[in-house]
């Protein structure tokens, strides 16, 4: 079971890691990234994930096979949220479930690597200053 | 041939829209897309090669492009 | 924010999350070690669970001390249930909140391994044909 | 002095027991506890050098115990 949605709902934990359980897994390893209340000492009120969504569903969704068949994964699950989040807000959620628990954090490491290095997502930081910025686009200040 | 062009992010800020459609000679490729979004009002801070994605995958500047495709310029992703 | 626990009780993803969870962290990463059906080919019905409890709750912090000089955890809890356990149960439970992805992971790993290695824990299988024996005690088994 | 044997899974199998005191002589190990504990009925199949415990920390056999300890002996782990 393999699968990667772009979201506009809060992320659900227990309901990812329900999705992948079953008693033939040993090992669920689950990672949550989550809106930070500052960035490189700014103060973030929010920030707006933008997306290219069917892209990024295609991509996230190869990642996923790639991860079966280099790790075995048993069932896998990548949801990124887009829209406006505020610092606590989870952004992204994976969980992996595996026979084996070193496998399974293998696995969710190189999900979610692959996906921040390639799944085409933007952020737009919001700074307590009223001053906005797209994130890692160098000198691409909008405001 | 036609092909789309989507922009996303700070690309669709420094051009001020996020798709249009070009037509170009039949055997264009991405590069001939990148040229010809680089004359537009805007494009001048866009990098030189910037990355592309052709229906959903991303691709070089070589690749050769087909009547409908769509053509995304991708700027530095930051997802997670 | 560190805590090592023995426990009796159904361990709890959401409620381990939302222990470790802050603003200033962007990153969450969670274990959970489940019981599974069938071990080495062979049917389980159950595992029971034991341990020197004082010391691996002593183990365990020492774990979570050294992670948290190793890989600058802000927060992270651990905890392991004793008892009867049936398939798909959780019998461990690990979450550790930082402010970046790769030492999340990294210290993850870090005190699963190390509280799989040293915790004075031990389990007894009881397989479908009735019989019960120590896991990782080689010759010893009961039945 | 008097110390308090500590015996779990496997091992409390074995001996049939899972906690005993033991009178030892002043200077005594952990070794010396270990032989005490090897020549009790059922301790045949104890490894040699079992892994010990003294006050729920870690110790080799040449540790020295004081009265009261707690000896623990920890059968192999599989926590997890």
């Amino acid at each position: 079971m393999m699968r990667a949605t772009m979201v506009r709902h809060p992320i659900l934990s227990d309901s990812l890691i329900a999705e992948v359980a079953s008693e033939s897994c040993g090992a669920t390893a689950l990672f949550l990234g989550t809106v930070r209340s500052s960035n490189e000492g700014r103060e973030v009120g929010g920030i707006e994930y933008s997306a290219y969504d069917e892209m990024a569903e295609r991509e996230m969704g190869l990642i996923l096979e790639e991860a079966g068949t280099k790790f075995g994964v048993e069932a896998a699950v990548i949801e990124h949220r887009v829209g406006e989040l505020v610092p606590g807000d989870v952004s992204i959620g994976v969980v992996v479930a595996h026979h084996h628990r070193a496998p399974a954090m293998d696995a969710l490491r190189y999900i979610v690597d692959e996906t921040k290095a390639r799944a085409p997502i933007w952020k737009l930081e919001h700074y307590a200053d009223g001053s906005r910025e797209w994130v890692g686009a160098g000198t691409s200040s909008v405001t | 041939m036609n092909v789309t062009v989507r922009l996303f992010a700070s690309y669709a800020d420094k051009l001020g829209r996020s798709r249009l459609e070009l037509e170009m000679p039949d055997s264009a490729t991405v590069a001939d897309v990148t040229r010809s979004i680089s004359s537009l009002p805007g494009a001048a801070t866009l990098p030189p090669s910037p990355l592309v994605a052709v229906n959903c995958s991303y691709a070089d500047a070589r690749t050769s492009l087909s009547d409908g495709d769509e053509v995304a310029f991708i700027p530095p992703v930051a997802g997670g």
